[in-house]
C-alpha cells in the first residue's frame, strides 16, 4: 500500500488519459471513463494512506527543494481529492450520455476536462504558492476552453470574460507571490508560514493574494463573471465548474491564510472576508430566487454556497473548518446533481425557464427527485451533507458568540429553500397525460446518485471528519 | 335513607312518561331519534341518582341534561330550537360551573364515595367559593330563580311524556346535587343560606305570578314548578344556615321531591291525555287533573299537605320562623291561583294529543301514588284541625283569585320572563355588535392590504438588486470593487 | 447487538422501508401498495407493543450511532416517546385504510403513500429521539416529507398553502436550528433525561437559556400552530381529508407539541424553566392561543377551516397543561396529546366523508345529514362532544385534570381559559350538531344508503370509539391517561 | 534606491498600467494587451528580485517561476485570441460588441 505512488497517480492519470485522448479521439469517451476511474481509485489510495498516517509528502521524481517540486496530501486535501474524484467520474459519465458519441464538442470536452482534472489533483496536493499559481493557472485555462466548447457565441463571449477575470486575478496571484519570495525567500507553505512576520511586504502580499483570489473563487461583490459562464456552457461543463472546479480559488486562499497569514495577521481581514461571504450568501440568493432561468439560478446558489463557505474564515478554527470541507463535498455533489438535473429539463422540454416547468415533473420524475434530494443539501436540511456542514458552523458560531454568523447561515438557507421550491412547487401541478419521453435514464440516474450521495453525507458524517481532522488546524 | 326517595320518584315518573309517550308517540315522525334520547336522559337520571362517587354522578348527569336536549328540541319547531338553544345554553353554564366545583372538591381523587361528599365540602379549603359554584350548577337545573329562564321555554315544547319527565323527574335531579353535595350539617355557612331563602321566596311568588299571566296549560305548569322549586329552595336556605336543622331539611326536600314530581308528572300527562268523544273519559281526566292540582296546592289531606307539613318542620328552626312560616302559606296561595289556572287551560280543551291514542293509565298510576304518602306513618298531624286550617285557607283564597283571573285574564308575560328583558337589551346592543363585527373586518382587511402593500414596496425594492446585479458584471464596477477590497484589505491589517 | 438496541431502529423502518419501497412501485399497483401500507402499519404496531411491554418491565431501549462529534444520533423509548409512538402508529393504521378509500381513482397515489409513510417513519423519530439534534434531523424529516402532501392537489390554492407552509416551518426550522446549535454550543450535548440537563448552567448563561428557549419554543411553536405562528394550519387543510387527518392528530401539530414538552421537561427540566422564569410566558401564549382559536373556529364558514381553527386551539391545551408546573397539569397536557389526536382525527374523518359522499363542506350545509350518514355523523358528534368535553369523552379527562392541575399549581385564570374554551367549543361545535341531528334531511333515502364505503366509515367509527374508550376507560391500568401519568411522575421525581 | 529595487518599482507601475488598462478598455484586443503588459510588469518585479543580494551569483529560483509565468501567460493569451477569433469568425460579432456588454 505504501508502495504505491498514490499521490502521483492522481495526477498521471488523468493526464495521460488527456494526452492519449488527444491521440486517440476515436475512444476518447472510453479512455475518459478509464482514467477518471483510476484517478478515483487513487485517490482512494490517498484517502486512505492520509487516514492512516497523517500528512505525506513526496517530492516528485526525487527532485529535492527549492526546485523540486513536492506534493502534500494531509486530512483536507485528501478528503477534497476523493469527493472530486467520485464527482468527476460521475460528471464522465454523464458527458458520455450528454454528448453525441464522436461528436466535435466530445472529441474537445474529454481531454480538456482531464486536463482540468491533472490541474486540479495537482492544486490539491500543492505544498508551494507558486504551484499553486501554475496548477490553479492549468485549471482555469482548461475551465475556459471547457466552457467554450458549447461553440456558441454566449458561450465563446462569457468565455471570453471568465478568461480575462481569470488573468486579472491570476496576475494580482503572481504578484503577491512575488511579493512574499521577495522577502522571504522560500515558496513552501509550511516554511512561509515559520518566517513571514507583520510588515508591510506581508500586508501588500495578503492583499493582492485575497483579492486576486477572491476574483477568481469569486467572492462577493467579484461575482459578477460566473453566472454567464455557468449558465451558458455546456451541461457537464456547468455541473463540473460549480461542483469542482469552482471550488479551487477558495481552497488556495484556505491553504495560504491556513499556512501563513491566519496567524500573524490577526482576525480583522478574515472577518472581511467573512463579511463579504455573508453579503453573498444574502444577494446570491435574494438574485437566485428572482432568476427566470433554472441554470441560472443553479449558478448564483453556487455562489451563495461559496459565500457560506468563506464564512470559516472568521469562525477559523477545527469544527468550522471541518465544516467548510464538508460544505465543498457535499456542495460538489449536490451542485452537480442539480445542473445536472437541469441540464436534462432543458434538453428534454427545450428551455429552462422555472415558470414554465409545471406538471413537468410528472414527465420526469427522477429528474425532478433527484433536483429536490440535491437541494435538501443545498438548504441545509436534514439528512445531508449540507446539513452537516451547517450544524458545524453555526455551532462554532454559537460557540465563539458571534451570533450573526449564523443568523446569516439560517437566513441563507431559508433563502435556498425559496429559490429551491419555487422550481419543485411545479412539479406537483397535475399535467394532462402526454407522450411519455423515450430517453435514456441515465442521466437522471447520475444525478440521482449525486443527491444521494450529498444525502449519504448526512448520514454518516463521522469517517469524512476524521479525514478532514488529519492535519487540520486546531 | 331520604335519598331513595329520589330513586322512587325517578323510576315512576320515568316509567309511566315512557308507557304514556309509547301511545304518544305510536305514527311520530322522530320516533327513533325521540326514544334514544329519551332513553340516553333516563339512563343519566338513574345513574345520577345511584351513582356511588363523584365521577360516576357527573358523568351520569351531564349525559342527562345533554341528551335531554334532544328532548328539548324534539318538535323541530322554530319555537322548540330556540328553547333548545337556550337550554343548552344554561345547561352547559351549568355544567362547567358544576366542574368547576367537582374540580375544586375532589382533585384527582375522582372516585370520592357521595356519602363522604357533604364532609368533604365542608372541609374544602375554599369551602364558600365551592358551594356557591355547587349553588348555582345544580340551581341551573333545579330552576332556581334568576337561573330558571330555560325552563318556561324548554318544558311546554317538547312532547307532553317529555315535559313530564323534565319536570318531574329531572329537575329533581338538581335538588339531589343540592342535597348531596352541599355540607347540610357540616357547619354553618350563613351567607349562602340567606341568599337561599331570599332567592327560594321570589321564586315561589314570582313563579305564581308570572304563571297566573300565561295561556298555555304546559307553561303555566313549568311556571308552577318554579315557584314549587322555590320552597325547595328556602329549605335548602334554612339548612345552610342552621346545621341543625340538617335532618329536617333532608326529609322535608326528599318528601317535597316526590310529591311534587309525582303530581307535576301527573298534571303534564294530564295535559295530554285523550279524550275522544266519551263523557266518561273526560270525566276521569277532569277528576285526575284536579287531585294533582289540589295536592299541588297543598290541600287538606293530599301529599303537597304532608310535603308542606314537613317544610314547616323545617322553617319553625330557622331564626325567623314566624315570617317564613306565613310566607309560605302566601306561597300556597298563589300554588292554588296557579293550579286554577292549569285546570282551567287544560279542561278547555281536549287533549293535546287527540289524534293520538295515549295511554290512561300510566297517568292514572302518577295520579295515584302520591296519595300513598298520606298515609304512610308520620303522616298523623296532617288530620290534625290546625293543618287542616292552616292548609285550606290559603287553598281557598287562591282558588278565589285563580277563578277571578280566569274571567278578566292579566295581561301575558312573555314565556322565559327575564330573558326577553336580556333579550330585548341584546337586541338593542346587536347594531352595536355589527358595527363592532364590521370594524373588526376592516381592520382585518386594512391590515391585509396594508400588508400586500408593504410586501409589494418590498418587493419592488428588492427588484433593484436586478439591476445592481447587473452591474456587478461590468469590468469597470469589478476593477474597481477589486482595487477598493486590496485598499480595505490594507487598511484592515495595517495597525494604526 | 440485542433487541433493545434493536427494536427502536425498527419502529423507524417499518414505515421507512415501506416508504422507499412505495416510491418505487408503479403507480398502478394498487393492491401491493395498499398490502404494502397494511403490513408495515401492523409491524409497527406490534413492534410497539414489544416496546411498550418492556418499557412497562424497566427494559432499556436504546439506539446510538456516532454521529457529530458531541452529539450522537439517538434513538430511545421512554414512556413519553412511546406514548406518541402509539399514537401515531395506531393513528397511521387507520389513516391508512381511510386513505385507501378516499384516493380511489385519483392520480398520483404511490407519491401520496410514499410520503405518508415519510411522514409517519419521521414522525417515530422524532418519538423516538433521544437527543436534540436527533430530534430535528426528524422534525426536519418530517417538514419536507409533508410537503407533498399539502400540495398534493396541485391545485393554485394547495400550492399556495404549500408555500405559506414552508414559510412558516422553515423559519420555525430556523429557530429551532439555532436554538439547538446554540445549546449544544453552550451545554456540549443535550442528551433527553428526565427532569433535564442545562440545570448547572443556569448559574452563568441565565439570559442565554432564555433566549435560547424562546427560540427552541417558538421554532417548534410553528408546527404546534401556537399563536401568532399558526397561519399555516387554515390554509393547509385544502389538502385531501387523510392530509388533514395527519397533520392534525398523527404527525405535525403534535410533533410541535411534543417538542415543546420535550423541552420543557427533558431539556430544560421543569423546575429549571420554572426557575428562568419562562413558563409562565409560554402558559400565556398558550391561554390566548386556546381563546383565540376558538374564537376564530366560531367564525368560520368552512367546516374544515372551523376544525382547523379548533385545532389550534386544542393544540394549545396541551401546552398550557405542560406550561403550568404541577403533575396533574403536566398530566393533563399530555394525554390531551392522545385525547386531542383521537377525537379530532375522527373529526376530520367524518368531514372528509361528507366532502366526499355529500359534498358538504360548509358548515351552513349541515342540515338533516345526520340522517343521511348516521354513522359518519354519529361519529362527528362524539368527536365534537369530547372536544366541549363531555364526559364520558376523552376530552372530558383532559379538561378534568387540566382544571385540577392549574388549582393546585395556583393558576386559576387557566380555569377560566378552560371554560371558555369549552364555551366557545359548544357555540361552535353544537349547532352544527343540532342542524345534522335536528334538521330535516333535503333528500332521504334508505337508511346507510348515502353512507361513505367501509373503508372511510371504519377508521371514523374506529377513532371514535377510541374516543369514548379512552375517556370511560381512563381509570384502567392501559389507558392513556394511566400512562400520562407514569410520565408525569417521572418527570416530577426530584 | 538600489537598481533592483527601481526594477522591482517599475515592475509594479507596469502591472498597473496592465491591468487599469485591462479595466477601463472597452476593446478586447486591448484587454488581452493590457493582461500581457501586466503579466510583464510581474515578471519583471520576480527578475528584480532575483538580484536582490547584492553579492554572488543571482537566485535561479525567479527565473524558473517567470519562465514558468511566461509559458502559462502565452498559453493564456493563445486561447483568449482563439476564443476572439472564433467568435468574430463564427458569430460575424463586430469589435465593439464586447463594449455593449
Amino acid at each position: 500500500m505504501r508502495g504505491v505512488p498514490w499521490l502521483e497517480l492522481t495526477i498521471l492519470a488523468p493526464l495521460c488519459g488527456a494526452l492519449l485522448g488527444l491521440v486517440l479521439q476515436r475512444a476518447v469517451a472510453v479512455l475518459a471513463l478509464v482514467s477518471s476511474l483510476s484517478t478515483a481509485v487513487a485517490s482512494a489510495g490517498v484517502a486512505v494512506l492520509v487516514a492512516r498516517h497523517g500528512t505525506i509528502r513526496r517530492s516528485v521524481g526525487a527532485w529535492e527543494l527549492p526546485l523540486g517540486i513536492q506534493l502534500r496530501a494531509d486530512g483536507l486535501a485528501a478528503l477534497v481529492l476523493v469527493a472530486f474524484a467520485v464527482v468527476g467520474v460521475f460528471i464522465t459519465a454523464y458527458a458520455m450520455v450528454h454528448f453525441e458519441p464522436g461528436s466535435r464538442a466530445a472529441r474537445s470536452f474529454f481531454p480538456l476536462w482531464l486536463f482540468a482534472w491533472t490541474g486540479l489533483d495537482a492544486l490539491l496536493l500543492s505544498s508551494d504558492v507558486f504551484n499553486l499559481y501554475v496548477t490553479l493557472e492549468l485549471t482555469t485555462l482548461t475551465s475556459v476552453g471547457l466552457v467554450a466548447t458549447g461553440g456558441d457565441p454566449a458561450a465563446l463571449s462569457s468565455a471570453l470574460r471568465y478568461l480575462l477575470f481569470a488573468m486579472a486575478g491570476s496576475l494580482l496571484y503572481l504578484l503577491g507571490v512575488a511579493l512574499l519570495y521577495g522577502a522571504h525567500g522560500v515558496l513552501d507553505l509550511d516554511l512561509l508560514g515559520a518566517v513571514v512576520t507583520r510588515g508591510p511586504v506581508t500586508w501588500g502580499a495578503l492583499a493582492l493574494i485575497t483579492c486576486g483570489l477572491a476574483l477568481k473563487a469569486p467572492l462577493f461583490p467579484l461575482h459578477g463573471w460566473l453566472p454567464a459562464a455557468y449558465a451558458s456552457a455546456p451541461v457537464p461543463v456547468s455541473a463540473l465548474l460549480s461542483g469542482v472546479v469552482g471550488k479551487c480559488s477558495l481552497y488556495v486562499l484556505v491553504r495560504i491564510w491556513l499556512g501563513v497569514f491566519g496567524v500573524p495577521l490577526g482576525r480583522a481581514p478574515a472577518v472581511l472576508i467573512g463579511v463579504l461571504g455573508a453579503a453573498g450568501v444574502l444577494w446570491a440568493s435574494i438574485v437566485a430566487c428572482r432568476q427566470q432561468r433554472l441554470k441560472l439560478l443553479v449558478a448564483y446558489s453556487s455562489i451563495a454556497q461559496l459565500g457560506t463557505i468563506f464564512l470559516v474564515f472568521p469562525l477559523m478554527g477545527r469544527a468550522a473548518f471541518a465544516g467548510g470541507a464538508y460544505l465543498v463535498i457535499s456542495h460538489a455533489c449536490a451542485a452537480a446533481a442539480m445542473f445536472i438535473a437541469a441540464g436534462t429539463i432543458e434538453q428534454v422540454v427545450g428551455h429552462d425557464e422555472i415558470d414554465r416547468l409545471d406538471g413537468l415533473a410528472h414527465r420526469l420524475p427522477l429528474t425532478f427527485v433527484a433536483f429536490a434530494l440535491a437541494g435538501v443539501s443545498a438548504m441545509g436540511m436534514p439528512p445531508s451533507g449540507g446539513f452537516v456542514a451547517k450544524w458545524l458552523l453555526v455551532r462554532t458560531a454559537f460557540e465563539l458568540h458571534e451570533w450573526w454568523w449564523a443568523a446569516v447561515i439560517l437566513i441563507g438557507g431559508l433563502l435556498s429553500a425559496a429559490y429551491v421550491f419555487r422550481v419543485l412547487r411545479g412539479a406537483f401541478v397535475p399535467a394532462p397525460i402526454t407522450e411519455t419521453i423515450r430517453r435514456s435514464r441515465a442521466s437522471d440516474l447520475l444525478a440521482l446518485g449525486l443527491a444521494l450521495l450529498a444525502l449519504a453525507l448526512g448520514l454518516a458524517p463521522d469517517l469524512p471528519l476524521a479525514l478532514a481532522a488529519q492535519g487540520a488546524p486546531s | 335513607m331520604s335519598m331513595r326517595a329520589f330513586l322512587v320518584l325517578t323510576v315512576i315518573v320515568w316509567t309511566s312518561a315512557a308507557w304514556s309517550a309509547h301511545g304518544y308517540l305510536r305514527d311520530a315522525p322522530n320516533r327513533l331519534s325521540f326514544w334514544v334520547f329519551f332513553a340516553l336522559t333516563m339512563a343519566g337520571n338513574l345513574g345520577a341518582v345511584l351513582a356511588p362517587d363523584v365521577i360516576s354522578f357527573y358523568v351520569s348527569y351531564a349525559v342527562m341534561t345533554f341528551a335531554a336536549y334532544g328532548l328539548v328540541v324534539h318538535e323541530r319547531t322554530p319555537a322548540a330550537f330556540r328553547a333548545g338553544r337556550v337550554y343548552v345554553t344554561m345547561a352547559l353554564a351549568g355544567e362547567l360551573l358544576l366542574l368547576a366545583a367537582f374540580v375544586l372538591l375532589v382533585g384527582t381523587a375522582i372516585n370520592l364515595p357521595m356519602g363522604q361528599v357533604p364532609a368533604a365540602v365542608a372541609a374544602a379549603p375554599r369551602r364558600d367559593l365551592l358551594v356557591t359554584l355547587l349553588l348555582l350548577g345544580f340551581g341551573i337545573k333545579a330552576g332556581a330563580v334568576p337561573l330558571h329562564v330555560w325552563l318556561p321555554l324548554a318544558h311546554p315544547v317538547a312532547p307532553t311524556p317529555a315535559s313530564a319527565v323534565l319536570s318531574g323527574a329531572m329537575i329533581k335531579a338538581g335538588l339531589f346535587g343540592w342535597l348531596s353535595f352541599l355540607p347540610l350539617g357540616h357547619g354553618t355557612l350563613g351567607t349562602h343560606g340567606s341568599v337561599c331563602v331570599v332567592a327560594g321566596f321570589v321564586a315561589v311568588f314570582f313563579g305564581a305570578v308570572v304563571g297566573a299571566t300565561q295561556r298555555d296549560a304546559k307553561t303555566t305548569l313549568a311556571y308552577s314548578s318554579i315557584s314549587q322549586m322555590g320552597l325547595a329552595t328556602v329549605a335548602i336556605g334554612v339548612g345552610l344556615s342552621s346545621p341543625a336543622s340538617a335532618d329536617a331539611v333532608f326529609s322535608a326536600v326528599a318528601l317535597f321531591a316526590l310529591h311534587h314530581a309525582l303530581a307535576k308528572g301527573a298534571l303534564f300527562l294530564g295535559v295530554a291525555v285523550p279524550v275522544g268523544a266519551s263523557v266518561g273519559r273526560r270525566r276521569i281526566r277532569a277528576l285526575g287533573m284536579f287531585l294533582a292540582a289540589l295536592a299541588i296546592g297543598g290541600a287538606p289531606f293530599t301529599s303537597g299537605a304532608a310535603a308542606k307539613l314537613a317544610l314547616h318542620g323545617v322553617v319553625v328552626r330557622s331564626s325567623a320562623a314566624p315570617t317564613l312560616d306565613w310566607l309560605l302559606s302566601l306561597g300556597a296561595i298563589g300554588s292554588t291561583v296557579l293550579m286554577v289556572r292549569v285546570l282551567a287551560l287544560a279542561l278547555a280543551r281536549n287533549g293535546e294529543a287527540a289524534q293520538r291514542s295515549s295511554a290512561m293509565a300510566p297517568w292514572l298510576v302518577l295520579v295515584l301514588f302520591p296519595w300513598l304518602l298520606i298515609v304512610a306513618p308520620g303522616a298523623r298531624p296532617l288530620f290534625s284541625w290546625a293543618h287542616v286550617w292552616s292548609s285550606t285557607w290559603p287553598a281557598a283564597i287562591g282558588v278565589g283569585v285563580g277563578l277571578r283571573l280566569c274571567q278578566r285574564p292579566p295581561a301575558r308575560v312573555p314565556a322565559g320572563d327575564v330573558l326577553e328583558v336580556v333579550s330585548v337589551a341584546a337586541r338593542g346592543l346587536k347594531p352595536t355588535l355589527a358595527r363592532l363585527l364590521l370594524a373588526s373586518q376592516a381592520a382585518v382587511t386594512r391590515f391585509r392590504t396594508r400588508r400586500a402593500r408593504f410586501l409589494a414596496r418590498w418587493t419592488a425594492r428588492i427588484g433593484r438588486i436586478d439591476r445592481a446585479e447587473a452591474a456587478l458584471s461590468s469590468f469597470g464596477a469589478v476593477g474597481a470593487l477589486a482595487l477598493f477590497l486590496i485598499v480595505v484589505l490594507l487598511l484592515v491589517v495595517v495597525p494604526r | 447487538m440485542t433487541a433493545e438496541n434493536v427494536l427502536p431502529v425498527g419502529v423507524l423502518l417499518s414505515s421507512l422501508v415501506p416508504a422507499l419501497i412505495i416510491f418505487l412501485l408503479p403507480e398502478q399497483r394498487h393492491g401491493t401498495r395498499t398490502a404494502l401500507n397494511l403490513f408495515a402499519a401492523v409491524t409497527k404496531l406490534v413492534l410497539t407493543a414489544v416496546i411498550g411491554w418492556g418499557v412497562v418491565h424497566h427494559r432499556r431501549y436504546e439506539t446510538r450511532v456516532r454521529f457529530l462529534p458531541g452529539a450522537d444520533l439517538v434513538l430511545h423509548a421512554d414512556p413519553f416517546s412511546l406514548l406518541f409512538v402509539t399514537l401515531s402508529a395506531v393513528l397511521w393504521l387507520a389513516t391508512t385504510i381511510y386513505a385507501v378509500g378516499y384516493l380511489e381513482g385519483s392520480p398520483q397515489r404511490s407519491r401520496f403513500f410514499g410520503f405518508f409513510s415519510l411522514c409517519v417513519a419521521s414522525t417515530m423519530g422524532i418519538a423516538l429521539a433521544g437527543n436534540l439534534l436527533t430530534f430535528f434531523i426528524f422534525y426536519e424529516m418530517l417538514t419536507l416529507s409533508t410537503y407533498p402532501l399539502v400540495v398534493h392537489r396541485g391545485t393554485p390554492e394547495s400550492l399556495h398553502a404549500g408555500d405559506v407552509y414552508l414559510a412558516y416551518t422553515m423559519t420555525g426550522a430556523a429557530l429551532l436550528f439555532a436554538g439547538t446549535a446554540s445549546l449544544y454550543a453552550l451545554a456540549g450535548s443535550v442528551e433527553f433525561v428526565a427532569g433535564g440537563s442545562v440545570g448547572p448552567l443556569v448559574a452563568g448563561h441565565r439570559g442565554a437559556l432564555m433566549l435560547i428557549f424562546f427560540a427552541l419554543v417558538a421554532g417548534l411553536g410553528v408546527k404546534a400552530a401556537l399563536f401568532p405562528l399558526h397561519g399555516w394550519l387554515p390554509l393547509a387543510m385544502v389538502a385531501p381529508a387523510p392530509v388533514s387527518a395527519l397533520l392534525h392528530a398523527v404527525a405535525v401539530v403534535k410533533a410541535g407539541a411534543f417538542g415543546i414538552t420535550r423541552v420543557v421537561y427533558d431539556v430544560y427540566g421543569v423546575r429549571v424553566a420554572e426557575e428562568l422564569g419562562v413558563m409562565r410566558p409560554l402558559a400565556f401564549v398558550a391561554a390566548a392561543t386556546v381563546v383565540f382559536g376558538s374564537v376564530m373556529a366560531l367564525a368560520q364558514r368552512d367546516l374544515k377551516r372551523r376544525l382547523a381553527y379548533s385545532t389550534v386551539s386544542q393544540v394549545s391545551l396541551i401546552v398550557l397543561g405542560v406550561a403550568i408546573v404541577g403533575t396533574v397539569s403536566t398530566i393533563g397536557g399530555v394525554v390531551h396529546l392522545v385525547h386531542q389526536g383521537l377525537m379530532k382525527i375522527t373529526l376530520f374523518f367524518a368531514a372528509g366523508n361528507l366532502a366526499e359522499k355529500l359534498h358538504v363542506t360548509r358548515v351552513d350545509q349541515m342540515r338533516g345529514v345526520g340522517r343521511r350518514m348516521p354513522l359518519t355523523m354519529l361519529a362527528f358528534t362524539i368527536g365534537a362532544l369530547g372536544m366541549i368535553g363531555v364526559p364520558p369523552i376523552a376530552g372530558f379527562v383532559t379538561k378534568w385534570y387540566l382544571g385540577i392541575g392549574a388549582i393546585e399549581a395556583g393558576a386559576s385564570w387557566a380555569i377560566a381559559i378552560l371554560a371558555a374554551s369549552t364555551a366557545l367549543n359548544a357555540a361552535y361545535f353544537l349547532p352544527l350538531l343540532r342542524d345534522a341531528w335536528f334538521e330535516p334531511a333535503e333528500t332521504q333515502g334508505g337508511i346507510l344508503a348515502e353512507e361513505a364505503t367501509l373503508s372511510l366509515v371504519l377508521p371514523t367509527v374506529f377513532t371514535a370509539t377510541l374516543s369514548i374508550a379512552a375517556g370511560a376507560l381512563a381509570a384502567s391500568g392501559v389507558s392513556p391517561l394511566a400512562w400520562a401519568k407514569l410520565i408525569a411522575t417521572r418527570e416530577y421525581q426530584p | 534606491m538600489p537598481p533592483w529595487l527601481a526594477y522591482a518599482a517599475s515592475g509594479v507601475s507596469l502591472f498597473a498600467v496592465g491591468m487599469s488598462a485591462l479595466v477601463l478598455h472597452g476593446e478586447v484586443m486591448r484587454k488581452i494587451l493590457a493582461a500581457n503588459v501586466s503579466a510583464s510588469g510581474v515578471f519583471l518585479v520576480l527578475v528584480a528580485l532575483a538580484r536582490r543580494a547584492p553579492k554572488g551569483p543571482p537566485d535561479p529560483v525567479p527565473h524558473a517561476l517567470v519562465l514558468t509565468g511566461i509559458v502559462v501567460s502565452v498559453s493564456a493569451t493563445a486561447l483568449a485570441l482563439a476564443l476572439v477569433r472564433q467568435l468574430r469568425h463564427g458569430a460575424q460579432l463586430g469589435p465593439s460588441d464586447e463594449r455593449r456588454r
